[in-house]
Order: C-alpha cells, then structure tokens, then sequence
C-alpha cells in the first residue's frame, strides 16, 4: 500500500490563516487587482487616493454585497440570475413603506420606522430567495431556469408596484419619526462610507460561515457531493434552500444599500448586476459546478471589476471600451484560474 | 512491506517473440508529475491466451491498459506491436489496429441508449447518416451472445449496474479485435454472468483473439488465466504461466504475505441493536417490491453478512434503514426506539451509519481534502456554539486516521489521491467517527485489494468486539465465510435462508438462486 | 371609432409614462380605444409593437421611435399596411413616411438650459458633462447645443464626459468618478433630469453640493422637487404633455379629414426653463402653466 | 436474471419518426403552446389569423434560429451568453459592408454583392463563436465565463465600429450591383415569410442532423458523459468547437435576417436575446446538464415563448405584467419538464 502517493495540500482553501505567500499562490485576482491598480495609478494621479478608493469601495459595495449570496449559491453548485431584480423590488418596497403603508381596512397610513423598513425589506428579499430555494430543492427546476424565471417576476412586480416610476423621496419626516434612511447611503464612519462597512461586516460574517461553522462545512460538502453529503447526514435540502434565502436577503440589503446611495428606488435598478455578481464569483476562483471558492477570492474579484470600470471612467476611456475591457479582464482572470485547478477540471 | 522479489517463471525481457508475442510493453514508464505509476514494466500479451494481471489497488494495472490501448502515452518506454514499435495517439489509432478496452470505471452516455452506447465514435454510416437499423442488428446479436435480455433502444440509465457493465463489455467485443483488454470486467456482475463472459473469452481465444484479463477477484481470474502476471507499486514483480500458480502465489507476491479474511470474533453478544420488522419498499416504477416484508435483528457485537445476486434487493434494504429511501411499511428499531420517522442525519445521530455502495458517488466529497471527508458526518461533535472547534476536528482526524490506517501524507490531501482502498476506508473511517451503534456496509469490498480488503474486515471484527453491531453485504461468497457469525441470503427482496458461520459455499450460493457451476 | 396604438420608450421613466399617459387619456377623450406598449429602446420589439398594432387592425400608431435611424424600417412597415404614423418626442431620419413628427426642440432646449447653467455657475472653471445614450439622437443634439453656448465662454473647461445612458444609477456612480478624477469642478450640466439626479446624489455624498451646480434637462417631477428644495438649478421642460396631446388631435383629425391639420411634417416644439422663480407654476408631470 | 425489467424506450428522445401519441407524452412545451393558442383566439378575433401568424412566425424566427445554436450548445453541456451580441456585431458589420469596404492602401472602396456579405457576415460570427469554443475547450475556461467574456467584448466591438450609431440604409444600390439585402425580411415565397422559411431549413437540417448524422450522436454523447465519449473515439473537442461556432454562425443569420428586417442595423440589438434563447430550449425539454433535449421540443419552446409574448402585445395587456407573465411561464414550463426526469435529475 505504499503506493499511496499523496499530491498534499495543494489546494488547501479554506484555511483562514492568512498568510501572504498562499495569498499569492492561490489569487490570480490578487495580482489582477494588483495590476489595475498600478496602471491606473500611473496613468492618473487622482485615481490612488484615500478618497478615490474609498468611493470605489462604495460602488464595489452593491456588486460585492451580491457577489457574497451569489458564492454562497455557487457553492452550492447552483446559480442565482434573479439578484438584480430582487434589488430592485426591494428598493421599491422600502421606498413604499418610506412613502407609508396604507391598510385599507383601518384607513390608516402607517409610517413604519426605518430600522422596521429596513427589516421588512430584508424579509422581503428573503421570502423571494427562499421562492428560488424552494422551486430548485422541492420542485427539481434547474437553477438556472427556476431564477430566471423569478428574475422576470420579480422585475415586473417591481415595476407593476411603482407603476414603473421611481420614488424619490426617502428620507422620510422628521414628525413621522422615519429619518434616516440615507444615513446607510450618506454617512461615513472615521471616514468609511457606510456602505463598505455594511460590506466588510457582510463578508467577514459570510467567511466566518463558510471556514468556521457547520453550514459552511454543510454548503462545500453538498456543492461538491450533494449525495455524499446527504448520506453523511448533511440537511442537502435545508442547505439550499437557506442559500437561496441568504442569496436574496443579501440582494435586499444591496437594494437597501443602493436606495439609499441614490436616496431614490426605481423598478429598473439592479438589471444585468446577475452577471457582475458572477463574474466577481468566478473571477475570484469559484468554481461554477459548486464545492469550491473562498469569500476572500470573491471580494478580490468584486474589486477587480469595480476597480476596473471606475478607473476606465476616471481616465476618460470611452464606454464602448470599457465594455469590451470588462469581458476581457473576465476571460482573463477566468483562464488563469483554470489554468490552476489543471486538465482534469470538470465541465463547466 | 518489501517481501523478495519472487519470480518463479521467465520475465519477459528483450525482444518479444513476435509469432508468440502480439503486443508487448518495454520499460514503459508512466509519473504524473511527483506519482510514478508504471517505474519501467515489460509485458507481453500472448497470442490466443488469457494474459491475468494482479495486483493491489493502484499498483498501476490501469495505467499500463491505458498505454497499451492508447488511452495515455507512456512517459517512456516503447510498445512493439507484431515485432513493430508502435506509437499510439489515442484509443482511435489503438483501435484501428486491433486493440480494443473496457474499462475499469463504466463509460457509458447515460443518455444514449445500448445501441447508441456501443457504436458511438464509430457509426455504421448508411446512404442517409447513420445506420440505425443495421447498428440496432448488431446490438441484438451482441446481446443474445452475452445471452442478457436487454432491448438495444432502451436508455442506458435504465439499466442496473451489472447489466451496464454488459453493455460495455458488448461494445469492446463489437470491435473485431485481435486484442481485447478488460479491467475489472466482472465487478458488479453476477456468478451466472460472469460464466457467460468466460464462454465468450474461451469463443475468442480459439479463433485467436488475446485478452487482458485484470480482476481483484482472484479465484475467479484464476479458472480463466494462461499467464498471470503481477505488478507492484509500479514494477513488475512475478510473471509464471498457468501452470505454475495458484492463490497463495498470486497472494504472496501481489502484498508479500499471505492473507486472512479473518473469522468470526468470539465477543459475547449483547442486546438487540436493530431490528427491522415487516419492512416493505416498493419499487418507485412500480409493479413489486425490492424489499419484500423483510425482518431481521442484530445484536450488539454482532457481524451479519448479506449475500445475494444484483437486484436482490441488499442496497435497498440498507439504504432504507439508514433513511435515504421511504418503506412503505415496517419498522425499524434501533436499541429499542422506532427510527422510521426520523431523517438521515438523526439516525446517524442515534447511532445508525451507513457506508453506502458506490463510494465515488455516495461515499465522498471530491472536492474536500481527506480530514474534512473524514469528520463530514461529525461535524456536530465538534462545533461549540457557531464555531466548529479547529482542534477537536484535528484530533478526531488524526484518531480516524489512525484508527481506519489510512495511508495518507495528512489530513490535507486532496482526497483523489488516495487508492481505492484508502478512499473505501475513510468513507469507513468518516462514519465510524459518528461512534454509530449499527453500521451497515454495502459492499465494502468492491474494487478494493486483497490486502484492503483484509484490513477492513479485521477493523470491522476489532469494532465489533468494542459491541458494535456490523451488517455488510457482498456479492462474493468467501467474502460470507470470513468473519461474519451469521450469514443471511437475500433473493428478490425477502430473505431465502440464513446460516452460521460454518456453511458451505455451494449451500450459500444455492439459496440465492444461482446456479452453482463453477 | 377604432383602436389607436401607442408605443413608447420605456414607461419606467416618468418622461415617458407621461407621453403614453397623455397620448391614451386623449385617444380615449376623443372615442378611440387605446393600447400603450413600451419597446425600450429595442427597433426588434419595436418592430414587432408595429406588426402587432397592424394585426390589431390600428386605425393610427403615435410611436417615439427607438432609433433615428433604426426605425425608418418599422415606420415604413406600418405605412405599407396604410396605417398612419405620427412621431412623437423624437426623429426618424427619413421624411414622408410618418404624417408628422412632433419633437421638442431639443437643440433650443439645450441653448436655453445652458444659458441658465451659465448664470447658476458663472463663467469660469472646470465642469464635466453626463451623456445619455449615444443611440439616441436626443443625446447627441442635447450635448451638441450645451457645446455651442459654452465654449463661447473661453474660461470654461469641460473637464470630462462620461455616457450614464440616461439611467440614475449610472450617473451617481459615473458622477462620483469624475469628481475623483476632477475634484476642483463647479458645475455638472447633464443631458437629462435622471443622470443629473444621480449626480445630486453623489455631490450630497461628497458634501459639495454647495459648490458644485447641476442642471438637468426633461422637467420630470422629481427634477421639479430637486429645484425646489434648490438642490438643481434648473431643469429644461420638454413639453410631452403638450405634443402627445397634440399628436393624437392631428391623427384624429387625419382620420376624419385626411389632413393632419398642421403645416409641416416636423413640428418642433419650444421647451420651457424651470427654475426656482418659476416653479410654483408646475401644476402637473411635465405641465408648466405660462 | 429475468429482473431485466425495461420499462421501454419511454423517452425515445432521437425518433425521427413523428408520431402524434408521442408528441403528446412527450411535449409539454406543445400543451402549452395549444393553450396560449386558444386563451388568446377567445382573447381577441386578430390572433388565429393566417396573417397574424405568419407574422408572429417571423417574430419567432430570431429567436428560433438563436435556440438552434443554442440547443446545439446546451446539448453538449454548455450555454452561450454571447450569441445576443454576436447578433449585433453580425447585423452592423453587414451594414458596413453593404456601406462599401474602404481599402485604405488601395484608396478604394468595394461593394461586395449581397451573397458575398452573407457569406462573410456568417464567417465572422462563425470566428466569434470559434473564439468561444476554443477558449472553453482548449483553455477550459467555463462556458459560462467565456461567452460571458466574449458577449462583452463583441458588444463593446459593436458599439465601435458605428460609434454607436445605427446603419440605416442596407438596401444597396442598383448601380453598384449590391441590391437585394432587405429581400430577407420582407419578401415572401408562396406567403410564407422568408424568415419563417430559414428557420425551417435551418430547424429541419438541425433536427437531421441531431437525429441522423454521427455528429448528432457525438454530439449527444459528448453531452452525456464527455469522458465515455473521449473514451470511445469521439472527437469532443472538436465537437465543442463545432457547436460554438456553429452557434456564432446562426447568431450572424440571425443578427442578418432581423437586420434586413428592420432594413436597419444597430449596435444595441439584441440585449437579452441569450436569455430569451436559452429559455425556448429549456422549455423545450432540453436539460441543461446536457446530452438531452430534442430539435422539435426547442422550435415549440421559441413559439411557445413568441406567440405569448406577441399575444399578451395584442390583447393589450401592460408590458409589465408581461414581464411576470414571461417569467411565470418559463418556470411552469421546466417544472413540468422536470417532474417528467423525475426524481433521479441530476443537480442542474
Ligand atoms: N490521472 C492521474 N493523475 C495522477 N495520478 C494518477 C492518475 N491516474 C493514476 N494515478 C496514480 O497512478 C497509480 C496507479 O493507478 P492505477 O489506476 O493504474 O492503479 P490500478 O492498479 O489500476 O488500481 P486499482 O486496482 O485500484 O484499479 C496510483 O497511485 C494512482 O493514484
Ligand atoms: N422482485 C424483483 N423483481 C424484478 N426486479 C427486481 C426485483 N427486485 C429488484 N429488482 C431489480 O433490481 C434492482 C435492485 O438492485 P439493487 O442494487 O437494490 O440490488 P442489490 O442486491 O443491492 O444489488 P447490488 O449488488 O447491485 O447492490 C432494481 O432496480 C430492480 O430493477
Ligand atoms: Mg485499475
Ligand atoms: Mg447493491
């Protein structure tokens, strides 16, 4: 038995020890944010400045603030098409309730409060994911189909809800005791915008998950193996349905977010953010057949395309070629990574 | 590990006699990158002879089937083909000088149906496209040799495994080849199958034809072989002609010593650890039951062994228990307490595990390293609060670890590069980490090596007398005669006979309904 | 009296809910059946709108084409099946197909704006530019009429222009970008009310809203409330209400008569300036009473 | 071992042999498209007309041809995001063309004739999609992120070479021999739409070629288990290639007969037409996780999906609640469709 060749811990992902020669072995993306950042700085000297990056940070904040749901769904072996719209419909559902609830049967006009708003909204978001969840886990539909579908629906409810107009006021009346809503969008803490906070508290807790507690442990497992993982003892169902969950809380929460950056929520928002949430996934090494991808490589990848499209604009590149450097820097970044997990990758 | 080099007949060495000697490997050499798995390995394939190759799990026995049908080129050495170096490309080029393989892990589209399976990547072309008509022929013909009653049009994934394998094996024949290699042909087929396919081995070697036969059932390969040949951690260590060999030869030079399946453990049995009652499956499609009013009890310390044909209904019967399929009716009582109701995860929680059959496709998680494969299904026992706790699962890795003997560089590996064997031991290892009461095995067996094979059973034998109730299913009657103290016979569902430890193999065998002619 | 079909841009955008709005309450005030479909921005739906309107028998299609260009082929379609056409809000490169075409005068519109952008910033420094679709020829001619009034202001310098597609989202999030890269500009003109409004969003971020001004152009409602809270400087009304209104009285009376009952087929209409002094008279979406 | 119990060629998906009985069992997509039929006949006296039909026919067949390259790429196990875009970068350099080649260092300028732009137009949309297959099969990148890239890129392209801009006349001109372009889309052969008449030469020669040819059986098998195939002596790369180029090629016929359609071509058409085509194929039976999926089931999802679309314009029903409908249907669809796979569905 001494035959037992062991290629060891080649790709030992999920450690959370952070050590800076994994971190340059393992991302592909590190080097490519590296890289954006070294030529943009030299091509423009406003572009690496505190209050540069820190902006970028805050646009990167909507696409990360997806991205993390769209790992979690990844992960899963699944994908999510219907982020963008959950956004949308979340942003108009809080700018309803901003706007008052009305009940019909009392006659009232209820001003919630603007942490309730947020909350509602936040289950909002969640009971459309948990839709996705069920559709796939319960009802076998594709992952594929079964968002896609609900992207329609949700889109047009959005926009059936607003009638397709956008509400502008958000900032809620002092009397009614509803202010605040743009503090998420406006304010800085010791000069962070809100919104990176929001993003940063997001993707440590969603790290933490996914290295340190039993759903993580639980979501690789069924990503890489669901039968494998049911026959361990693995909740596969319960599983997937919270990603899907988790997925479309989190697109609330970017809804929330945005709403509040723009202090206005239209039904339109958020339309093909699917694809960037994917594409800074993929970009960050995941693997779209599911079991493999970190949150770290995930943010790295909503960094490199947030970096790349705001650093295209601030030196002026026209938007035509930024559309075509955006699908570059994906295939790019995408070939490396395949190029890492070797031949013997599965279809994809 | 490192037994003399025993060579009771002539090596194969120089060059090949090519009137005796079709197809021959010279100092053919295979790494993937750090792995060597073929370290310079002369073969030679004797025309109209049964060529046996024996040898532990990942000795390299596939490996060297895939350079000599083209699949994978040698990193060195040379294949003389008729007297002639030969250079394959690819299993194309094999083909079309005469090379034909089955493989060890079935490569059938699942979508495809038996015709379609057998003559893809090489249409019969007619005047419009494809000749289906003349392909379906064929098939038919095929399949009434290898006497199955398999309709060519129907859906590959339709199939059970054992007929699936046929299918392969039809396909390799399909092609009139002059050498046919078959790795591990037999190993999801029954007795009466395989009896079928060695008339057809005896039909091509008289007209000619040369096989490659590689199985880890070794009694079996042995009525069939001319030559045997066995190879070792990627050297070729024994080469002797029918004549010469027999089990214990094959044994002793395939992993140096002799070996023991080992004997019922004499461990006073305790109580009732499960016991099912008038358990009842339906097949899903309908029409009858594949687990039929079945009833049956094991006692703590107990080793039960089931023996049936495919189809008999074993896989069915654990799978319900562990709580993957639904019964209609029945009970299952686990130390007392009706589990029927409660999910797969709470059972193995009370102490009911499984280690499923298919250890690829239900066993483990391939992207996960060995340490995490290990503790999957224990995750619980080391999580406090929200956190898993990193050095509890280390330590309970390294008990596994030690416990199963895996062999392995450490808990980091990536799970792929493990033989067989050590991969059917963590799927092993990984349940009996939940500290389960009951653990059923489904064929602990199946593709893994004498010398694997024999650790299990002596790890199954060692938990058993630590009072845990062992059930296992095996499709090989001396796999019955080892340690278990009961043997139960299943057949289309329900249970046709039960014995002690000190039946014969011709009894078992009668009572699954085979017919014993070997 | 028969079905008149309506086909718009994209009803998401107050602009044009409006239009379609006011081209339905029309047709049905004068007794026809009415049907409003959106083609956003898409000459294939919006062919297909057009084939869907000749099978429903339209006795008049009023349609604000999705492209100057891309268009000429729908319109010529629906005058093959004998139904007349009336454009609406903006132009196909092709005359006498359609019986009229009733566009605001974007290229007056745009003079006028930004000769009030002038008076809100003052002559001198540095100010970038929010473009809106380049397929669409409004963005072109808007940018066009911005361009000719200030560079006769040799101090002024346009520091950057970035396309926002018409869209909120982009021009906050472009706007932000170009006050990283030019962080000393006074002024952000913008070629319509949604790109300036997210450039108001991203200034109220970067806590320049004081010194930085915006001017937006089309006089949606909640442009109307960003002059008002003083938060825009001004906002050029298009007058959709007016030449939707006015497009379906010409096609009714083309049906009757066979006369649109104006004397051209290109009809421009004069946009109107809404500043802080004037806006109490915005009585509706896109209605100034003079 | 008479345990053999084989329940049939139940789902004989590859019988060329039309059978009314097994269009019913088989074809949900088919229920469904005799139900939207029906509902919208009682819905409006202008739907089941001849004329009517055949228009919403030449609707479909954009979509229709797209489903047939993408069929083709779902069946190997693939998807295609780009073949929207390819669509428009046919559509404009066909406009180019038709405008004159300027050959700078000649200091001429060529009209090439009609049939030599159609030629070249699918030539290029053919490269486009070779690009594709190349960087997914050689390179392995995922289908998903290499024609996400290359849907990018070609867009951005597209958007450059007219700046934007819509050519607009496409009819050529009498002198320069270059006449016939919008023959295309307007003309009619026995009443039939020449459109309609393409996608049912195309869908027929597909549909042999599935059912008939060795490539079909390739290509199917490829799909099913890429190894096996390998394994067997199926050229699967070259089967990859093949089918992403052909899916670029009948992306540029369809990027040709909407631009001689609407006798204009523009850089932006065809925004979401991957979705719409992905859709058709999916309600059409085909699994995602290829090697099932038959031509007859995607050329009913295409109709089931134009005629709603056009019969939900017709009776006049808001775009929005189009949308929910649009994405109702889809997933009612799959759903249908999945529960006939049953329970042994792979993870999609
Ligand atoms: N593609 C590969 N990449 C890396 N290592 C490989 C690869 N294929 C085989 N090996 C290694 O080569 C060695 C020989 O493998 P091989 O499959 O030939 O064994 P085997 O004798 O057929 O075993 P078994 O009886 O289990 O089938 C093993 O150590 C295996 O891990
Ligand atoms: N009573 C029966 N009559 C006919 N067919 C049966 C019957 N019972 C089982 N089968 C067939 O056999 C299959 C069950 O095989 P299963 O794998 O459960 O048996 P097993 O004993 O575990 O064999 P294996 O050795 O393959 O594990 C079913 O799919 C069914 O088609
Ligand atoms: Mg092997
Ligand atoms: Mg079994």
């Amino acid at each position: 038995m001494s035959a037992a060749t062991t290629t060891a811990a080649a790709n030992g992902k999920k450690k959370a020890d952070f050590s800076i020669g994994r971190l340059l072995l393992e991302g592909r993306a590190f080097f490519a944010l590296i890289a954006i950042i070294v030529v943009f700085s030299l091509l423009s000297p406003n572009y690496l400045t505190v209050s540069n990056l820190l902006i970028m940070s805050s646009h990167v904040a909507i696409y990360g603030i997806l991205a993390i749901g769209m790992l979690l769904v990844i992960l899963n072996g699944g994908i999510d098409l219907s982020v963008g719209s959950i956004l949308a419909l979340a942003g108009v559902s809080a700018g309803a309730m901003m706007q008052g609830l009305q009940i019909e049967a009392m006659g009232v006009i209820l001003y919630p409060p603007v942490w309730a708003v947020v909350v509602l909204t936040c289950v909002l978001g969640a009971l459309v994911g948990a839709v996705n969840g069920v559709l796939i886990s319960v009802f076998k539909v594709p992952a594929f189909v079964a968002t896609l579908g609900v992207m329609y629906v949700a889109r047009g409810v959005a926009l059936l809800m607003t009638n397709g107009l956008t509400y502008n006021n958000l900032s809620g009346r002092p009397e009614l005791g509803n202010t605040g809503f743009d503090w998420l969008g406006f304010n800085r803490i010791a000069g962070v915008p809100i919104s990176v906070i929001v993003l940063a508290v997001l993707a440590i807790i969603g790290g933490l998950m996914l290295s340190r507690s039993s759903f993580g442990r639980w979501l690789y497992a069924s990503g890489g193996n669901e039968r494998a993982a049911e026959l361990s003892g693995v909740p596969t169902r319960r599983v997937k349905i919270t990603v899907y969950t988790l997925s479309g809380m989190l697109s609330a929460v970017a809804g929330l977010v945005l709403a509040s950056q723009l202090t206005s929520a239209g039904p339109t928002a958020g339309v093909t953010y699917e694809l960037t949430a994917i594409a800074a996934v993929v970009i960050g090494g995941a693997a779209l057949t599911g079991g493999r991808g970190t949150m770290r490589g995930t943010m790295l990848g909503a960094f490199v395309i947030g970096f790349l499209s705001d650093g295209l604009v601030i030196i002026g590149v026209s938007s035509y070629w930024q559309t075509v450097f955006t699908g570059a820097v994906i295939v790019l970044a995408v070939l490396l990574n395949s190029l890492q997990y070797g031949r013997g990758g599965r279809k994809g | 590990m490192s037994a003399p080099v025993n060579i009771a007949g002539e090596m194969p060495e120089g060059d090949p006699d090519a009137r005796e000697v079709v197809l021959a490997a010279r100092n053919v050499a295979k790494s993937y990158g750090q792995v060597h798995a073929l370290k310079g390995v002369n073969f030679d394939i004797h025309r109209g002879q049964v060529t046996t190759l024996f040898g532990e799990n990942g000795a390299g026995k596939s490996t060297l089937m895939k350079i000599l049908s083209g699949v994978i080129q040698p990193t060195s050495g040379e294949i003389i083909l008729d007297g002639q170096p030969v250079a394959f490309n690819n299993s194309t080029e094999a083909r079309e000088q005469g090379i034909s393989i089955i493989h060890q892990e079935l490569s059938l589209a699942p979508n495809l149906s038996v015709r379609d399976n057998i003559f893809m990547g090489r249409e019969i072309k007619g005047p419009t496209g494809v000749n289906f008509a003349e392909e379906e022929r064929q098939t038919r013909k095929l399949m009434a040799e290898l006497e199955e009653d398999i309709d060519p049009l129907t859906p590959v994934e339709e199939l059970r495994l054992g007929q699936q394998q046929i299918v392969e094996i039809a396909r390799a024949l399909s092609v009139d080849s002059r050498i046919l290699i078959m790795d591990e042909p037999t190993s999801a087929l029954s007795a009466s199958e395989v009896e079928v396919l060695f008339k057809v081995i005896r039909d091509l070697t008289a007209k000619g034809v040369s096989i490659v036969y590689i199985s880890h059932h070794l009694e079996e390969a042995l009525t069939i072989t001319d030559h045997a040949v066995v190879l070792r951690d990627g050297n070729m260590t024994a080469y002797a002609p029918r004549a010469e060999i027999d089990l214990e030869w094959i044994v002793r030079n395939m992993v140096g010593e002799n070996y023991d399946l080992g004997s019922p453990p004499d461990t006073a049995l305790g109580q009732s650890a499960l016991s099912i009652r008038d358990l009842t499956v339906p097949d899903p499609a309908g029409g009858f039951n594949l687990v039929d009013g079945l009833s049956l009890d094991i006692r703590a310390g107990e080793i039960v062994c089931i023996y049936g044909l495919m189809g008999a209904g074993r896989t069915e019967l654990l799978e319900t228990c562990a709580g993957k399929l639904r019964a209609s009716s029945g009970e299952i009582v686990l130390e007392g307490k009706e589990v029927s109701h409660l999910s797969i995860a709470e059972r193995i929680a009370r102490g009911l595990a499984l280690v499923p059959e298919d250890r690829q496709r239900d066993g483990l998680v391939q992207t996960m390293s060995v340490g995490e494969n290990l503790s999957l299904a224990s995750i619980a026992s080391f999580t406090k609060g929200l956190f898993t706790q990193r050095r509890a699962e280390r330590q309970l890795v390294d008990n596994s670890i030690r416990e199963v003997t895996v062999k392995t560089s450490g808990p980091g590996a990536a799970i792929g590069s493990l033989s067989g064997g050590n991969q059917q031991k963590v799927v092993i290892g990984k349940m009996l980490a939940t500290k389960p009461r009951v653990i059923m095995l489904d064929e602990p067996s199946r593709g893994i090596d004498i010398g694997a094979k024999a650790e299990v059973f002596r790890l199954l034998s060692e938990e058993a007398r630590q009072g845990l109730a062992v059930i296992y299913s095996t499709s090989e009657v001396s796999e019955c005669l080892s340690i278990a103290h009961r043997i139960i016979v299943m057949h289309k569902g329900r249970i046709s006979a039960e014995f002690d430890s000190t039946v014969t193999k011709e009894k078992i065998m009668a009572a699954s309904g085979e017919s014993v002619a070997a | 009296e028969g079905l008149i079909s309506i086909i718009v841009n994209d009803p998401a955008n107050p602009y044009w809910f409006t239009e379609g709005e006011v081209a339905k309450a029309t047709a049905e005030e004068l007794g026809y059946d009415a049907n409003v479909a959106a083609h956003k921005g898409d000459t294939n739906s919006e062919s297909t709108l057009v084939d869907t309107a000749i099978t429903n028998k339209s006795v008049a299609i009023i349609l604000d084409p999705a492209n100057a260009d891309g268009s000429v082929g729908a319109v010529k379609k629906a005058v093959d099946a004998g139904i007349p056409v009336f454009l609406v809000n903006a132009e196909i490169n092709q005359e006498g197909l359609a019986k009229a075409q009733l566009v605001s005068n974007n290229a007056q519109g745009a003079a006028l704006g930004a000769q009030a952008w002038v008076e809100a910033v003052g002559d001198s420094g540095k100010y970038v530019e929010l473009f809106g679709n380049p397929a669409d020829n409004n963005a072109q001619t808007r940018s066009n009429g911005y361009e000719t009034v200030l560079t006769q202001y040799p101090d002024l310098e346009k520091a950057g222009q970035e396309v926002a597609n018409w869209d909120r989202t982009q021009g906050y999030q472009k706007a932000q970008s170009l006050l990283q890269a030019n962080p000393d500009v006074i002024g952000v003109i913008s070629g319509n009310d949604e790109m300036a409004l997210g450039a108001i969003a991203a200034l109220k971020e970067a806590g320049k809203l004081d010194q930085v001004k915006v001017g937006g152009f089309d006089g949606s409602p909640d442009a109307v409330e960003a002059v008002k809270a003083g938060e825009m400087q001004y906002t050029v009304l298009q007058p959709v209400a007016v030449f939707a209104e006015e497009a379906v009285r010409q096609a009714d009376n083309f049906i009757k008569t066979g006369e649109t009952g104006a004397d051209s087929e290109k009809q421009l209409f004069d946009c109107l300036l809404i500043t802080k002094d004037n806006v109490e008279n915005y009585t509706a979406a896109f209605v100034l009473e003079q």
